[in-house]
């Protein structure tokens, strides 16, 4: 290695910081385009220029979204499904890892191999027969029907499972020596010891359920049932040919996960990480 | 400890009781449907009638199909390893910094991975559109002729592959993250100490060190990619060639469009075996690679 | 007290036009009924969410369906067909409708939606631009109509003059080019489909033809490329654009801007004849009643629908000022349609107008429409040579 | 109160016996403590008496009471755990509150308790704080206090100093000392530290393999190790040992050197002589000679590591200033009364200490 | 080889400046240990020396050479980390040898080297091996391999034993000592405890906040300590501080009783007392009196903790065989010229010790 001092190392170093914060820049310039164009008037956004900052800031368009369409009703959709499935999903599957972790019954290799082995099944191939499922339970068009096909996240289960094992075993034994029953530990003592675990599942949990897609597209068919995801692509009349409006929407539409990420930025790392570690 | 199994027993039933509920519903049934009607003619809603193998047999000669797989195949080549790559440079770029930079750089590369599929659709699409898009009028600005990025046939897939790309690769720097995180900063010192340059470093230390989640991100994005429908689907709207059809389009077409669910059924029950297959194989492949190394 | 819920995928200046209708309805119903109405995303997404929703009994009570599909849909059982009752209820009946119009929505003997409009494509033009070119006659019309040599002559004049796009086309949607390209067919007397063969005989030259002509368009950069429905109104209102080939529902735009002074001086025609005689290809709206699938429909709900279907034909005036030509005919013959602007300038085109072929495999986002337009964009966008799309189209076609 | 009573006792995990008939007695009020290396059987012996691990076989008597088969949480017994197991969500006088919470008593009699089992540890100021903001000894003591408040009838340590610095040690140590004086609870405390141990109990329980080596005083145990192991595993630094054959009436040294020792045990050996680095003493002539290899000065006393002609390697104390240095050649005495004497298979032989 | 020189040297952290002016000289072939408490810059200073902390301002000289400005890797030391950082996906041998490859040395160089560092350690088996299939110690060995191997001009250590159990540490301590005389090369060791320090060290470089509070061989720092913080850093159990004031000739000692000092230094105090616990003896008559509160017997010595009529807790170190028990009153005396005495800024005022 030729001559090197601390110097130039940090010289070096520092190029690739500045490389990294183009880099980012440029990332998310698609977002801040994206922001900017909804905020723009409509003759403004058509212009041929690249014009970095609107001449004349206007809301009409967010005001457009929120009062002549839908989009309030698929807010609620999207919230009521979301928190449904965090919530069932969150707390089977942690009632579920605990079983998993803690105790010994006959099954539960059985049972934790199954959970393993569904993470690789993909849910897309599924579309057909959860459709027929759920309009045969009469669920369509319900935010039971779009939540019924979301509630399994093995993952979730997994991490739990992995939480619960994690934590030393002298906290049960302390535990049991105080008396508690099993429902006491779980619900006393080794849940209250890490919400944060909790917390952060359940935000990724919301946002995967906000995200998706392909399953509330499908189960749908009356616009006022959409989840805001579908709504703003599905349904014209909100926006008619106006790219800034669409824009609102779409604003609109990723505005509660964003807002949660950035609130929540480490819960958000954390549970993502940790929702990974395992499949290694 | 001391335990009484019959007790922990009927605790357990009741822990999983829900889960195992849901499971069986969501997932256990549906399985064994979708394989029942792959042997019928059914529609979407009702019953059809058993023909066999013969929604299988038509599959090698149907020219959608193998236009759905060999489209699959391209765009998770298009994807997966650049995806890799381009996620790691990023992480190895915000790796270097720290503090409150290191996590507003992160924020800004992570952001797109929480967006809904449409958002994501909607802001590209206005990025890209061919008459008022941002990134043309930078193209005029260089003097470099317009594409119609997500309208023409060579460049549409490559177009939703590097959005997806950019959607999804927050996910991957993460991981890459944290594996970077984990190793210890005294390896890194003790390599300085013994004279390894930058490249040296990445490559004996870093990279071997890596390769655990690098092999990883590979796997799960291999697997997510396999099942691509919403982004595809999202940016066909106006009617496309053949070269948007994947394998769960196909099969949300046959299904939801021509009615034909055991049809449907068939690719589906294929999507679901290559799928399961392709993961095992190559977590193995990797597992060898790596420790080969 | 009855709610009738209404599906239709007006998204543009006629969007509009329909909810002041609607609004109309429900106050002039008040405490009776209420018509509550969403407008899904036009096309394949309209027409599947209808399907699968039928199918569910999950559909609306009424929706707005193309003429050109409603084979396609009595084949797969969605919409219920329409009683002697029904039409008696409504007041409507054959007499009220032009002959194509009823035949378009009668499926052997039978009807199955009850017709509202049809709705033809015409040239929309700027009369400013024109004049500055040169290539606006008289009479206040664009030059060169009546031939192809013509036609382009004046696209080249505009394009001289230092216009960027002089003719705005859609053409990175093959669903709405599918109108455009069956009309030059159409002056050609092609035709789609002869028993049950596709592209037969010299009907495959005639396409390609069709699809030549606009091809050429595009290499000598006469016409908006890869330019999707928004833009290329936006590309016109904003006189980038010299003309526009557009379907009648965007007049409303256009009034409202110019109503607002934000446009120039504008006009609309009949598409200019590039082959043998005019022609252009239009669909019709009608209202159907889904047959949603184990859900009967009570008779005083079905009473609304009819209700609401009937006061609709006999509103369809104000519908005209969307661009659209109302299928009820005592409302055409009417003296004030006849005054209407620019309806009157566009109306001789009723007599040239082609509607798709009666078959279940026609129709908007039917199969025939979905396949074609799937090869309309590369090629029109010189990505795709047209006799290969031909080829591609034909195969394709014949393997329905 | 607390008297614990192990008969004949067995373990297995799977089908590994790990422990085996062993019997111990504790007495009420004693503060023993299982002293063992690594996997020696402490924690299972311990866990066996607080019921988290079955006992396969043998009876536990606690109080008079056969327990053996009771829940643990009905032998009213206390543990303090390792890493203290301190519910980190809960204040610190949740935490001590919680076991008697989960009997139901009054919330007022469970305040009162832990009142005053915090005014006996002095950290009445600690009460509302969480575990994490409490360093190492305040977690000591909360763990402690948690105990304290069940009134329990023994108190279990599973080597409680084991996570804190060594100063604190000390100090905890000196701690725990004094609050089995004041309380007179019968404590079992395990540790594998000698000087914890030798400091603390009553009596110690050396265990070795899940076997019992020796139960007797911390002086007892030094002064007369039962066998090799124990001899080897307390004090500090270990004792040195020799192989020795008979010579004569006396004993052959390693380097040559030899031991008159009229009353030597019959039979030849081999036998190991035992001798503690304090009872070697650099003197003017004694029967041990080598070169002092590494010398280590610990300020009151300084350990020579010396190499014996033969190779064999002794460490002797010698005071804090000494002048020995590296390379010297030295010779060590030492009495013989002090000497201990092990037989091939590690038990004591008794050397008569009447000779010399 | 390898002195080492340190003049003026700081460093800051952002806007902390944590060493300021420091100035040390280390001699070629000289054993050094900074000894202090956590936090008091020992790892920092280290660092410096070794090239990853830069240093802010101030001159290192390195066999001569100005390196402050140099790469780490160009200084040619070489480091041993606490937990070893050892390439865990490279063999023993890979590891040894990266260093030299990086330099480009030839792979039969390399391999030489290798095998002669084992050789010498005694691990010419654990060669193919990775580090994971090591026990701790073995790894410790691999890191020590690994710094010879590429004959630096020093050899730095941070806290290298502390990951290692009890009985190992002792022994991988005498294992260094012994390899230090055999190369005879420069190492800087880093620990904060004080044994290691004692029985390791040329000299101990003490540090407290950043700053050095002694430099000094070991006995120096033991026997006369620059400074409170000194005195009680060093010797196990720690030294006994007793607030002394002055009275007439001698000085005044907590709980009644008086020390004759004729030469005590001028002023009036309040000064501490510094008594080493091996210092203080039980005598039938003397000036500290008070009641034991605990006894630890060790075995070849017992300490006695006992309680003076004023409060003042001190501890006595008796013979293993000491008769006091709990509760009896106990009267210590000492040797004055053993007894330290410091100031209110805790520096070490000169006691006569002609005098007592
Ligand atoms: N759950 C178990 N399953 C199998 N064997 C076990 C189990 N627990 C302990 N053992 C075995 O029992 C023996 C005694 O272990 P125990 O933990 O009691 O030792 P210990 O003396 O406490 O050691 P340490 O000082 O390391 O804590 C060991 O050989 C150990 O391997
Ligand atoms: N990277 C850093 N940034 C800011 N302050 C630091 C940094 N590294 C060390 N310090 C501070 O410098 C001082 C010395 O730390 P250093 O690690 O050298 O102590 P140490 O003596 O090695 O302690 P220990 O025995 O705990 O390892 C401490 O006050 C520490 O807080
Ligand atoms: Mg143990
Ligand atoms: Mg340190």
């Amino acid at each position: 290695m030729s001559a090197q001092t601390l110097g130039r190392m940090n010289l070096g170093a520092g190029i690739i910081s500045v490389l990294t914060l183009l880099a980012a820049l440029i990332w998310a310039f698609p977002l801040y385009w994206g922001v900017i164009s909804s905020l723009k008037p409509e003759t403004e956004v058509v212009r041929p220029f690249i014009e970095l900052w609107p001449d004349n800031l206007t809301f009409e368009h967010y005001i457009h979204a929120l009062t002549a369409t839908q989009i309030g009703r698929w807010y609620v959709n999207s919230i009521a499904v979301a928190v449904g499935v965090t919530v069932i999903t969150i707390i089977s599957s942690m009632l579920c890892g605990y079983a998993l972790s803690q105790l010994r019954f006959p099954g539960r290799k059985l049972l934790w191999w199954l959970i393993l082995a569904s993470f690789m099944v993909p849910t897309q191939a599924l579309i057909i027969n959860h459709f027929v499922l759920v309009a045969d339970l009469g669920l369509l068009n319900t935010w039971a029907g779009i939540m019924l096909p979301q509630l399994i996240h093995p993952v979730i289960i997994i991490v739990y499972k992995q939480f619960f094992d994690q934590v030393p075993q002298d906290f049960r034994e302390a535990a049991v020596m105080d008396n508690a029953g099993e429902f006491r530990i779980l619900f006393k003592v080794y849940l209250p010891m890490n919400w944060g675990v909790t917390t952060a599942l359940s935000i990724v949990c919301f946002i995967w359920t906000w995200n998706a897609f392909l399953w509330p597209f499908l189960s749908v068919t009356r616009t006022e049932m959409m989840t805001i995801t579908v709504g703003i692509t599905q349904v014209s009349d909100a926006f008619g040919v106006y790219y800034a409006r669409e824009l609102a929407a779409a604003v609109l539409a990723g505005l509660p996960v964003a807002l949660a990420y950035l609130i929540f930025q480490r819960k958000v790392t954390e549970a993502i990480t940790l929702s990974a570690g395992i499949k290694g | 400890m001391l335990t009484n199994r019959r007790k922990d027993a009927w605790i357990a039933a009741v822990l999983v009781a829900p889960f195992l509920a849901i499971y069986l519903l969501v997932f256990v049934y549906p399985t064994i449907q979708m394989v029942m009607t792959s042997f019928t003619d059914a529609p979407l809603i009702g019953d059809g009638a058993f023909v066999g193998t013969e929604n299988y047999e038509r599959l090698p000669s149907d020219p959608r199909f193998r236009t759905a797989a060999w489209n699959t195949a391209y765009f998770v080549a298009l994807t997966v390893i650049p995806g890799t790559i381009v996620a790691l440079a990023i992480a190895l770029g915000v790796s270097r910094l720290a503090g409150r930079m290191q996590a507003a750089i992160l924020a800004l590369f992570f952001l797109p991975y929480i967006l809904p599929v449409s958002v994501v659709y909607l802001i590209w699409d206005w990025v890209l559109n061919f008459q008022f898009g941002i990134l043309m009028h930078l193209f005029d600005l260089l003097g470099i002729d317009r594409v119609p990025i997500t309208k023409s046939r060579d460049w549409f897939m490559p177009a939703v592959a590097v959005v997806t790309i950019w959607w999804t690769s927050g996910f991957s720097i993460l991981l890459f993250l944290a594996g970077l995180r984990s190793i210890p900063p005294e390896i890194y010192e003790a390599a300085e100490l013994d004279n390894a340059g930058r490249w040296t470093t990445f490559r004996r230390i870093t990279w071997p060190l890596l390769w655990p989640v690098t092999s990883l991100v590979f796997t799960i994005s291999l697997i997510s990619q396999l099942k691509i429908f919403d982004q595809v689907y999202l940016f066909s709207q106006g009617g496309r060639p053949n070269d948007n059809l994947v394998l769960v389009y196909y099969i949300f077409q046959r299904a939801f469009q021509q009615n034909q669910s055991g049809r449907a059924a068939a690719v589906a029950v294929v999507l679901f075996i290559l799928v399961i297959v392709v993961s095992v194989l190559q977590f193995q492949l990797l597992r060898l690679a790596g420790g080969r190394k | 007290q009855e709610t009738v819920v209404w599906w239709d995928f007006l998204g543009g200046g006629d969007g509009a036009r329909m909810k002041q209708l609607i609004d109309r309805f429900n106050q002039e119903h008040q405490g009776e009924i209420t018509i509550d109405a969403t407008t899904l995303e036009w096309g394949m997404p309209f027409y599947t969410r209808v399907q699968t929703a039928a199918a569910v009994g999950e559909a609306a009570d009424v929706i707005m369906y193309h003429a050109s599909r409603i084979p396609l849909a009595v084949e797969q059982g969605i919409l219920q067909p329409l009683t002697a009752e029904d039409w008696q209820a409504m007041g409507l009946g054959q007499d009220d409708y032009a002959p194509a119009t009823w035949d378009a929505v009668t499926v052997e003997d039978q009807q199955y939606a009850v017709p509202f409009d049809t709705h033809p494509i015409v040239l929309y033009f700027n009369k400013d631009i024109l004049e500055a070119a040169g290539v606006l006659d008289e009479n206040g019309l664009p030059m060169g109509m009546d031939s192809r040599e013509g036609f382009t002559e004046t696209l080249r004049a505009l394009k001289e003059h230092g216009v960027r796009f002089p003719l705005g086309s859609v053409t990175a949607d093959g669903n709405f080019m599918f109108r455009t390209i069956y009309s030059l067919m159409g002056q050609q007397d092609g035709e789609l489909m002869t028993d049950g063969e596709f592209l037969a005989g010299d009907n495959g030259e005639k396409l390609e033809n069709a699809l030549s002509v606009l091809a050429e368009w595009t290499d000598e950069g006469l016409q908006s490329t890869y330019t999707d429905y928004p833009a290329t109104v936006a590309l016109f209102t904003s006189g980038e654009a010299a003309m526009m080939i557009n379907g009648v529902w965007e007049v409303p735009t256009m009034t409202d801007l110019s109503a607002q002074g934000q446009l120039f001086e504008w006009g609309a025609v009949e598409l200019p004849v590039i082959f043998d005689h005019p022609s252009t290809y239009a669909d019709s709206h009608a209202f159907a009643i889904p047959a949603n699938r184990g859900r009967e429909m009570a008779p005083e709900k079905r009473a609304a629908v009819l209700e609401v279907i009937s006061w609709m034909a006999n509103n369809s005036l104000f519908w005209a000022t969307a661009g659209h030509i109302p299928a009820y005919e005592s409302v055409t013959a009417s003296a004030e349609y006849q005054a209407m602007e620019p309806n009157a300038t566009y109306s001789s085109l009723t007599q040239n107008m082609i509607f798709d072929p009666r078959s279940p495999l026609a129709g908007i986002s039917g199969p025939i429409f979905d396949v074609m337009s799937t090869y309309f964009v590369p090629t029109l966008n010189g990505e795709m040579e047209p006799a290969e799309a031909v080829e591609m189209i034909r195969d394709e076609l014949n393997a329905l | 109160m607390g008297a614990i009573t192990l008969d004949r006792v067995s373990k297995r995990f799977g089908q590994v016996e790990v422990i085996r008939e062993l019997s111990l007695d504790i007495g009420a009020g004693e503060f023993v403590v299982f002293l063992g290396p690594s996997g020696s059987g402490k924690t299972t012996l311990l866990r066996m008496i607080a019921g988290l691990e079955s006992i396969d076989a043998g009876t536990l008597t606690i109080d008079g009471q056969r327990s053996e088969k009771l829940a643990p949480g009905q032998r009213n017994l206390a543990m303090v755990f390792q890493n203290y197991a301190l519910y980190p969500h809960m204040t610190v006088a949740q935490n001590m509150g919680f076991g008697l919470r989960n009997i139901g008593l009054p919330a007022s009699t469970i305040e009162a308790r832990v009142r005053e089992a915090a005014r006996m540890l002095e950290m009445e100021r600690l009460l509302d704080r969480r575990p994490a903001a409490l360093s190492g000894g305040q977690r000591q003591r909360v763990a402690i206090g948690r105990a304290i408040v069940k009134e329990p009838k023994a108190f279990l340590f599973d080597e409680p100093l084991s996570n804190l610095d060594a100063a604190l040690r000390v100090r905890t140590r000196v701690e725990l000392a004094e609050l089995h004086q004041r309380l007179g609870a019968t404590m079992i405390y395990v540790t594998h530290d000698q000087t914890e141990a030798m400091t603390l109990a009553d009596r110690i329980v050396i265990l070795n393999n899940c076997r019992i080596e020796q139960v007797g005083s911390p002086m007892e145990v030094y002064a007369r190790p039962a066998s090799r192991f124990v001899a080897s595993f307390i004090g500090s630094p270990a004792m040195n040992f020799l192989p020795v054959t008979r010579e004569g009436e006396g004993l052959k040294l390693p380097g040559g050197g030899a031991l008159s020792l009229p009353g030597a045990p019959s039979g030849s050996g081999p036998w190991e002589l035992g001798i503690r680095p304090e009872e070697l003493r650099v003197a003017p002539s004694g029967p041990l000679r080598g070169s002092a290899t590494v010398i280590e000065r610990l300020g009151d006393r300084t350990l020579l590591h010396v190499r014996l002609a033969d190779g064999t390697q002794v460490v002797a104390q010698d005071s804090g200033k000494s002048g020995v240095k590296v390379g010297d050649t030295v010779t060590l005495a030492f009495e013989t009364a002090e000497a201990h004497l092990f037989d091939a298979t590690g038990r004591a032989v008794p050397l008569m200490d009447m000779a010399a």
